[in-house]
This record gives C-alpha cells, structure tokens and sequence, in this order.
C-alpha cells in the first residue's frame, strides 16, 4: 500500500528455491492463509511468491477443541491442532482453484508416523500444480510425536529420508526452534536430501487465565508467533544459513520491509509472512512492493545483492 | 460477497452511554456492501503490540458511510476510543453471512443484549414487517437505540435485571408472557444477537417449538476471513449425521440456531 | 504505587526456597538489578523478597564491546558479556552495603569452566550476609562454554555436582530455555542436590542494523528478555515445576501482579522481575504492594493457596 | 545525589523549530535537584511495546518545574509529541553527573550541537563568569535558544553547514580563528554537548593544547541508574596504567575529555 508500485522497472526479484522458481521471494506461510481462496478477495495472489497452504496431513482431521488462539505482546498463541481436508480433501476441494492462479503451491505437509508422513509425500507426488512440501515436523500443537519429530534428530533423519524417497517435488524440511542446536538439524536435512529448508515454526509457550486459573488455550501449550519472536528468529536462520549450502527460507514475526530484510541479509533466500497477515491482509503485498522499490533505489539488480550481506 | 480492506477516515465518534461509543467512518468501498449482521474487522492504531484485529458489527450502513456502536472492555477497545475526527482507521469488511431475509408471513420478533442492539439495527430496518424487539441488559445504561428502533416502526419491550427500565428480569421474563399471549396466533421468527446465555436461552425455546431462530455468535476472531481457524464452533453436519466444525466468522456469525450444537456452547 | 499499602494485614506473603526465607515472594532478577546500590535511592531494597546480584565469577572481568543492548519490539535484546568486580571486588566493594539491609542477597555465579564454579562457591560459603547462590549456567553472551553448561545435560551435571560439593549455602541453577526438554535439566539439578531452580534466563537471539548490515549488538547475539518472551517462561515454568520436588523461581517478561500470578499459578513459588526494573523502577515494589492487596481481596491466607494452582 | 521516580504534569508542550519539541513539565520532587548537564530518563506513554526509558537533557530547572528540549528521531520521541496539556510522565531523575562549577580564572567556552544548546543552558546560566558560546548545526533551524544565551550575557557565535544562519562551516571554523585571536590572552575552559564528532573535535584541540574540556556523551542507555551496564565508554585508568568502563548514566553523561580513550569513540 505505501509503496510505489514499480512492475515495468528492471530489477529482478526473481529467486529459484529448491528448483521452485519465484516470482518474488516473499511467500505466505502455512496457516496464516489457508488454502487461498480465504483471502482472495483481499490479496493479489498472483503477486505472490508462493502460498504455502495449511499443513494436511492423511486423512480428514478436525483438530484442537476451542480456544484456541490467544493474543499476547507483541505475538499470537496459536494451538489450533491441524485441521484439514486431508490429502483428497485438498486436492478435490482446493487444487482446482489454485491451478488458476500463476503463483507457486507449496504444500505443508504433516503426519502422525513416518509412514504417514511419506503416504501423504507420495500422493502429492502425483498432484498437478504442486510445487513443492514444506514438512511441519517442528508443529508443537500435536500431542502424538509431532513435536518430537522436529526435536529429536535422529526422529528427523527418518522422517525426512521416508519423505525424499516418497517423491521427487522439492522437499523443504520446517525446522522446530526449540532446539539447542539448529545446524545440527539444518545439517541434517540436507544430508538427507532436502532441497530447502524453512524456518521457524511457532515456539511452544502458553498464557493463564489469572480468574479461572485455566489455560488461554483449549491445548494448554500452544505456538508462540509475531513479533515476539523475530530475534529469535532471525538468530536461528542466520544460523542455520551458514551451516548449510541449501536454500533457507526464513520466517517469524516478519511485518513489514524492514523485517524481511533482517532474514535476507542474514542468509535467507526467501521469507514467509504468517501472523501479520492477520494484522494486515496486505502485508505480503506491501512488503513486495516495498522491496521493489528498495532495490530501485538502492540500484541492486537482484536480490544476490542482499541475500547473505550481514557482515558481523 | 466480496471483501475490501481500506482506510476509513473518521466523521464523527463520541461517547454514548454506559461505555459505549458509537463511531461513524467514511468507508466507500466497503459501506455499500454491507448487509445486515455483517460486521468490519478494525487495526486499532496505535496500539502496536495487538497483532490481531477487532471484529465489530455494522451498526449502521448508508451511502459510502458506516458507524459501529462498541463498548471499551478492554485494551484494544479502549485504545480505540482516542480516536479522533479526520483520522483513519483500517477495516476489513464487509465479512460473515449475517441474517437472511425474514421468511414470507412470519412475524418477526428481535431480541438483543450488548451490542446485539446495534448488530440488529440494520435487520430491523431492512425488514418489510415490524414486529416486536425485546431489548435486555443489567442496567437502563446498557439498553441502546430504543428511539431508533421505534421510529423504524417496531414495538420495544425492555427488560433490565435491576429495573433501572421497563420490567425487571431477564429478556425471557418479558418475552415468555408475550409468546404465551401472542405467539399461538403467529408464525413467530427470531433474529438474535447478545451474549450466549441470552442465545442459548431463545434456541432452547425455538426448538421446542420449531420456531425459526437466527442467532449471531461471539467468538473471538483471529483473521476474521475464514483463514486461521479460530473461530470455529460446533455445528450439526446432518449428511454425516456427526458433527463438524463452522467459521464463525465465514459461516456466521450468523446461524440458524437448529445447526448449533448448543452443548458444545457455554 | 497503584496499591494500597497494607503492612498491618495478615496475609503472609513469606516463602522458604531452598532454606531461604523470604518475606515474600518477588525478587529482582540477576544482571537488572546491579549490586543493590544502584536503585537503592529509588526501590526501597527492604521491602524486595530478595537480591540477585549481578553475575560474578573469580575474576574482575570487563564483559563484551558495546553496543550490548538493543530494545526490540516488547522484549530487549542484551550482550552485556558479565562484566563485573570478581568474588574478592564484590565481597569488599558491595557486600558491606547490602549487609546493611534485612533482605536475603542471592548471588548469582559463573565460571568458565567447572573449577571455576566450583571456586566461586567455595569463595562464597564463607562470606556472611549471602544467602544463596544462583547458578548462571544459560547466560548465552559468554563464548566459552558458558552456553554449553545450560544445554549439555552432561555438562549441566558435572557444573552442579561440583558446586554443590563446594558450599553449603542453598544451590539454585538457572535453567536456560533454549533446551527441546527443559525438564531433563530441571530433574538433573534436583538430583544434583541443588535446593530450587530459576528459569528463565535470556532467549539466544539477535538484530541486524539494516543500513549497516552489522548486528545490532557488538556480540552479534545477545539475550531477549522482557514481556516478548513471558508465553515462553511460563510454559517452561509449568512443565519445570511438574518435574520436580524442589521449588521453583519463575522469571521472564513479568511487568506487573497479573503476570507474575501466571507464573505462581503454573507452580513458581518465587518470581524475579529483570527488563521491568528498567521500564519502571517501582515494578518489583509495586508488585508485592499488589500482590498483597491481591491476598486480602481475595481473603488468602498466604501464597499456598496461589501456588500450582493452575487447573488445565 | 538523590533519584526520584515522579509522575511529572505536562505544563506546555510545543513544536518550536526543526523538529524540536518544548516540554515543560511540573515536577516537584526531581527538578528542585537538578544540577548542570543532569538528565531524566523518561516513560514514553502509549508505546506499550518499548521496554527502555528515553533519556533526555534537563534543559531548564526552576522551582518545581523543568523542561526539556526534544528532537522526533525514532518511535519514542514521536510518541512523546503526541502528549498533551495536563498529562502526566513518569521521570527517573535527575541522573549522572553533570557539568563542574567553572574553575577559578578560566574563561568558560561553550560548545554545541543539536541538544546540546539545551543541554549547555543550565550550564550558562550558572556561571560566575559569561563567555562565549559556539553554536553548530547543518541549518538555521537546527540552531536553537540563541536568544536565551544572549539574554543570559553570552556571546553567541553560530555556524551552519549550509551557510542559512552565522558562518558557514563546522564549530570549529568558527573557534579556531577565534582562540588564534584571543585564545592566548585567557585560559580557556570548555563546557560542550553535541554529536560525537564535535566532541571529538573539541577534545583534541584542548587535549593539544592542555585546556580544560568538559563533555557530554550521548550514549544509549538501558536503565539509566548504573545498573545494567549497557551506556559505558573506554576511560583511562591511570592506577592500573590501563583502561576501564566508565557509565555514562553514572560517572556521566559529562566527562573530562583527557579522561576518555578517544580512540575507542566513533
Ligand atoms: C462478530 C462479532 C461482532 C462484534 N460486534 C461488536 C460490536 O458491534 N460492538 C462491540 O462493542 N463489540 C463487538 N464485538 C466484541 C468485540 O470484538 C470485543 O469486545 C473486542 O474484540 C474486545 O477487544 P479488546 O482489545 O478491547 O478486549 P481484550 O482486552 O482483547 O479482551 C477483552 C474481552 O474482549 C474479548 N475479545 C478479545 N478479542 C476478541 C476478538 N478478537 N473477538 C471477540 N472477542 C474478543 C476477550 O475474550 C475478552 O473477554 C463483536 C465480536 C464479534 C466476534
Ligand atoms: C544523556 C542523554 C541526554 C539526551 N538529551 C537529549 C535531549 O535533551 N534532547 C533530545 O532530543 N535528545 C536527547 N538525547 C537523545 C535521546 O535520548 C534519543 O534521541 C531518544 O532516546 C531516541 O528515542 P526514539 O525512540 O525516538 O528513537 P529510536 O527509534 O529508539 O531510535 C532512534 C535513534 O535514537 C537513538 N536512541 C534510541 N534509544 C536511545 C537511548 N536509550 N539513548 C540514547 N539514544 C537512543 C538510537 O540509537 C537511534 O539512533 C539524549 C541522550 C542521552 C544519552
Ligand atoms: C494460526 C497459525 C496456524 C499455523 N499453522 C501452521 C501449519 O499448519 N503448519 C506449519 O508448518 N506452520 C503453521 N504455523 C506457523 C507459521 O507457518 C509460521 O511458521 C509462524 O507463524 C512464524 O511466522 P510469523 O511469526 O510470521 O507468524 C501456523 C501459525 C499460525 C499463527
Ligand atoms: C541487561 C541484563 C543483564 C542480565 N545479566 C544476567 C546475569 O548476569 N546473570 C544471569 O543469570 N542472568 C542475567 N540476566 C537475565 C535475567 O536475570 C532474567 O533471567 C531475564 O532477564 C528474564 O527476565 P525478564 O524478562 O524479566 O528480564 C540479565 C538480563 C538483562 C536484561
Ligand atoms: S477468525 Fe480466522 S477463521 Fe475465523
Ligand atoms: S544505562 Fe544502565 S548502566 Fe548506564
């Protein structure tokens, strides 16, 4: 909105992440947008760089009982649990419509059991205009495993290398941040043959209700995400960047320009808005046109002369 | 029922009664399309830690201008409260499915706590037959736009728990003796919005009577479009013959209080 | 200040954590509150539940570069590195000033390496007016080891045994967050003999200074503390607490009575206010002249009836 | 040296030029107390979301009021403009240490950039002795209270880097040809509150030449009291032949130039 949109100048926001060739490095993260057509209306999707869709898993899922966000400074609590169409669901309900729209689908993926997890990569595997998986092992909502998949590294291993060799769309593991060490399993999903790797995933926290004494969430603990987080954030994916050769996309608390070029010059190729699309339903678009016109000014051709610039 | 998001600027926003503060923007591309118990999705400025938005429903809609009739109960409606002519405010709307037409030859009848006075406004204007609208609240300071309702040509039975207006009690220790009176010559439809016990109260009621009952839910909203899954409650999924989930803020807030599963409500 | 001040009332404020008692039941968190001197013109320091004091270690040390603070959205980043007089420096230069007050000084301690930990607690158990020690094995500013010790459980181990065979003043380590299970380290510090835990301390993170691309601390990562990370703490509190027997100080993000009743509710019998001194000096006063309104409000006797009792 | 935390009332608050702002402020209990190149250190309302107090320079003391002389650089200070008549500010103050009294027979020379023409104002005021004052900035509008300087018995000597007001140039232009002149004939002493570059520009002259040069610092400062070591600078330990920290909130914001490791300084 407050930027001065600029299609025919020559910059080239263009980047290829894992094979996916974006537009613009600036993506729509899974479950902050459902699976498209809920913010149609508001958003030019076609301006995007990808619209990651909600994490689907097997089967049908109905997810977390009520409540289940919670606003607190600066940042959301969220334990909405997974709920989904499942893998026909999507495909049936959602792909027709995605299929009009010139904008990469990145499909969140999730599971109960690596089995599940490689099922729900092998069907997709056959979907038309799929572009790639982003794999949700780090979601903390769910109480069988999930959690663990992204915390316990050799958990990690199994899942991802189930996954890679269940399908030949990019894989772009979603690290869980509350880990001591987040190369150890940036590392890891490039040794088991990610093509990318996304992060952060919202961080396990919880709110009380003082008068009743109850949990804000229906779940007790849920996931962290906004503002709050971005230090954290930004810390993981420079990180993770160094340690590995593979695309990183970064995310967590992003709201505008500015944020986003934290992640980018700390090593991300591209970035995910997630919260501030609650906030503002043109937050991915205005921090689009925002970066055009940064690199207008700025007289960059492309994002390279961005992307990893942090010089400690 | 398409969505925009702009900046409204601010016509007038001043202090009513009992907390509330009624708020008219210029909103032109949103105002027109606004239909009754529909409701706007509001950034409150200023207030930078909030990352959500506040969902408030369309009082009054007219021309390319809307107002919005809130009560301050906590930090974003309080913040929203310094909030001065000419400035702007950004909304998203108009959102929901709000209430349906009322069905030929029924008599309908509103009844409304809190803001649901402001929600039904426009449903009470749009209607092509007036009926009775039963208004009740704790205190004669929470009963809103009695005049308006009847200068719209409705008849306004207010209950008020300390008596402070018109009989004492609850809206049903008005509405019972009226129904019990009335209701047996006439095809009653209810269009409902206040707190839940109050809906809960007039679903029990229409249900045993097959009554036709609209009701409009209030559930704290995350994005207000259908995208994050907040919102949800429980609704009858009669195909299935189980249950399943609905969007408060994309299927209602409006619904037909036959499809709510009104256990899962407290 | 916003409080009625009550001091005839019968509510009993007062709390033992691991031997020591405390009129009630809000300290000042380590690092945030100086040695005492610093605030004594504007807290009075008698009313506080307790001091922690400033890291020390053996050595007089200098700390890192500046700039080592940086204010983000809800939250501060800090690199402050420890600076600070040494055990000999501190004992001479504050502890005749602190002695001069009737309120329980909790030193907290760091080492480089686990002789060093080892000594300072030695140094310590002989110094009158110092009534426990905190062990600081989670401040992330310090390059070595120090991190390590808060997220090796191994490491974490050896660091308290070793203390704990060097003083008979009460234990207290401080938990770091950046852990997948934080109960792991909370039972190995209840195993390890020590007599309560603290957590949490600061959240490994950081800021880029976009027009320069340098960090925006001279560390590059520094530690998020303040309200940002309170859904964090708490959730980390509640499941600490489940863990273990002994008690529990809970800190991070606590700006006033409501939050710091999250925290009791979820099991802390203590809470330690840090960043909020900075914001209001008066936070930690005004908290226990709330609290106890709060008590008398509600006709408690003491805490016990506060305490755990979060009902999910 | 006491502190005090008070809940200060908003006396005046208006633009005067460049971007500056005048706050006058009632605060009975820290502005009896204030001393030279002292400072407070200031809860912006409303931005709920900042964790540090804003520090700013006492510019003028008198009875139970103060006032202080702000620039919008940032969210804080932006915040700041928009308090209003009869509110109230929560200040921690007066902070540091400020300016020395003068020492016998010098000629006192002040020297200042942005705030610090506020910053310097209780300074000049208190002096036995009124000398001259060099006022820099880049244009006419950053160049504030000469009147007040004047009308206190002071010459003022303005330069500006775009020539708009006195000469045009840096400070220093202005002061070297001028200490050529008279500089020999009195013993200089400078009191000097600017951008870092001035300090340093100042410093090495009196550093050359052994005057006497008092500055003020402007560190970012975390809690302002000395407690959290975030605002300290590189100072000469001349016991230990090394350096050491020195807080600018404590053993500053005002330094003696020979004290302070220059180098270390950007
Ligand atoms: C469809 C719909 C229409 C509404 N219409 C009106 C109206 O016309 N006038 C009016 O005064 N109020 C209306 N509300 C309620 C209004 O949205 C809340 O009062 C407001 O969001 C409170 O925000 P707060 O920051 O002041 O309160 P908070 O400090 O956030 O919380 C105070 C109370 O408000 C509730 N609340 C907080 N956030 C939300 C949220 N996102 N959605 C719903 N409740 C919330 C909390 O549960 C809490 O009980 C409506 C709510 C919905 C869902
Ligand atoms: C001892 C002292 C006295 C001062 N006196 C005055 C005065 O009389 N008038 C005046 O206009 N300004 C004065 N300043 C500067 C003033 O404190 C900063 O301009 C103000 O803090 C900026 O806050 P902000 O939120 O608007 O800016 P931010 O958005 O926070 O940042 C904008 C700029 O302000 C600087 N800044 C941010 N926080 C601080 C901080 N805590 N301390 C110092 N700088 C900071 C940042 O480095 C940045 O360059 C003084 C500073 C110090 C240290
Ligand atoms: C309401 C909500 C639902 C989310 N659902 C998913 C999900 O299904 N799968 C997933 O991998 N991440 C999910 N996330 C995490 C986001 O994709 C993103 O990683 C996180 O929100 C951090 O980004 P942000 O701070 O910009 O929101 C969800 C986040 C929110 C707020
Ligand atoms: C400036 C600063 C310095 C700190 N120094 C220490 C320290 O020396 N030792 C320590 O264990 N924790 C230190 N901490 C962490 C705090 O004690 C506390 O654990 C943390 O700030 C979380 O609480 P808060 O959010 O209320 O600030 C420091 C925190 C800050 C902000
Ligand atoms: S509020 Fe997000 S789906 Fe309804
Ligand atoms: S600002 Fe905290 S020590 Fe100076």
């Amino acid at each position: 909105m407050n930027a001065t949109t600029n299609d025919q100048s020559p910059v080239d926001l263009s980047v290829t992440i894992g094979g996916i060739k974006l537009k613009n490095p600036v993506m729509v993260a899974s479950g902050t947008f459902g699976y498209g057509p809920e913010y149609a209306d508001l958003v030019d999707l076609n301006k995007l760089g990808a619209i990651v869709v909600k994490g689907i898993c097997l089967q049908a899922t109905r997810g977390n009982p009520t409540p289940r966000t919670a606003e607190v400074e600066s940042g959301l609590l969220n334990a909405i649990g997974l709920p989904g169409p499942g893998v026909d669901g999507f495909v049936s309900t959602y792909m027709p419509f995605l299929r009009q729209y010139d904008v990469p689908v990145i499909v969140n993926i999730w599971g109960k059991t690596i089995d599940e997890y490689a099922a729900v990569a092998r069907k997709f595997d056959q979907v038309p205009g799929v572009a790639g998986l982003e794999v949700n092992v780090s979601c903390p909502n769910i109480k069988e495993g999930s959690a663990l998949f992204g915390t316990d590294l050799d958990m990690f291993r199994r899942v991802i290398e189930a996954i890679r060799s269940s399908t030949r769309l990019p894989v772009i593991p979603k690290l869980a941040p509350n880990v001591a060490d987040i190369t150890a399993f940036a590392k890891a999903a490039e040794a088991c043959g990610a093509d990318a790797i996304s992060l952060i995933n919202s961080f396990p926290a919880m709110a009380v209700d003082i008068k009743t004494r109850k949990p804000k969430l229906a779940n007790i603990t849920g996931g962290l995400t906004g503002p709050a987080i971005r230090p954290i954030a930004v810390r993981l994916v420079w990180q993770a960047a160094k340690s590995v050769k593979i695309p990183v996309i970064g995310m967590g608390g992003i709201t505008c320009l500015n944020d986003g070029l934290e992640f980018f010059m700390v090593g991300a190729q591209a970035i995910a808005i997630g919260t501030a699309n609650f906030t503002d339903p043109a937050a991915a678009e205005t921090i689009i046109e925002d970066l055009r016109s940064y690199l207008v000014a700025q007289k960059y051709a492309s994002m390279r002369e961005i992307v990893g610039t942090f010089s400690p | 029922m398409t969505m925009y998001q702009e900046n409204a600027i601010v016509l007038e926003h001043q202090p009513i009664q009992g907390g509330y503060q009624l708020l008219q923007l210029r909103a032109p591309e949103i105002a027109p399309h606004v239909k009754p118990g529909q409701f706007v999705h509001v950034k409150v400025p200023h207030l930078n830690e909030a990352v959500l938005r506040r969902p408030f429903s369309v009082f009054k809609a007219d021309g390319d201008t809307l107002a919005i009739l809130y009560k301050d109960v906590g930090k974003g409606t309080s913040t929203l409260t310094h909030l001065k002519y000419g400035e702007s405010l950004n909304l998203v709307g108009p959102l929901g499915h709000g209430y349906p037409e009322m069905s030929e030859g029924s008599f309908p009848i509103l009844v409304a706590g809190g803001y649901g006075m402001a929600a039904l406004y426009l449903c009470a204007r749009s209607m092509p037959v007036k009926g009775v609208a039963f208004f009740g609240g704790r205190a004669a300071r929470d009963i809103l736009c009695v005049k308006e309702f009847e200068s719209l040509g409705w008849t306004v039975l207010v209950t008020t728990e300390d008596g402070s207006m018109g009989q004492k009690g609850k809206v049903t220790d008005a509405l019972d003796p009226w129904m019990a009176r009335e209701g047996a010559v006439l095809k009653p439809e209810f269009f409902v919005c206040g707190p839940s016990g109050m809906l809960k109260a007039i679903a029990s009621r229409a249900l045993a009577r097959s009554w036709k009952a609209w009701v409009s839910v209030d559930n704290n909203m995350g994005c207000g479009v259908g995208a994050c899954l907040t919102c949800v409650l429980k609704v009858h999924d009669d195909e299935k013959g189980d249950w399943a989930w609905a969007r408060a803020c994309r299927e209602g807030p409006v619904f037909d209080a036959s499809d709510i599963i009104w256990e899962s409500i407290d």
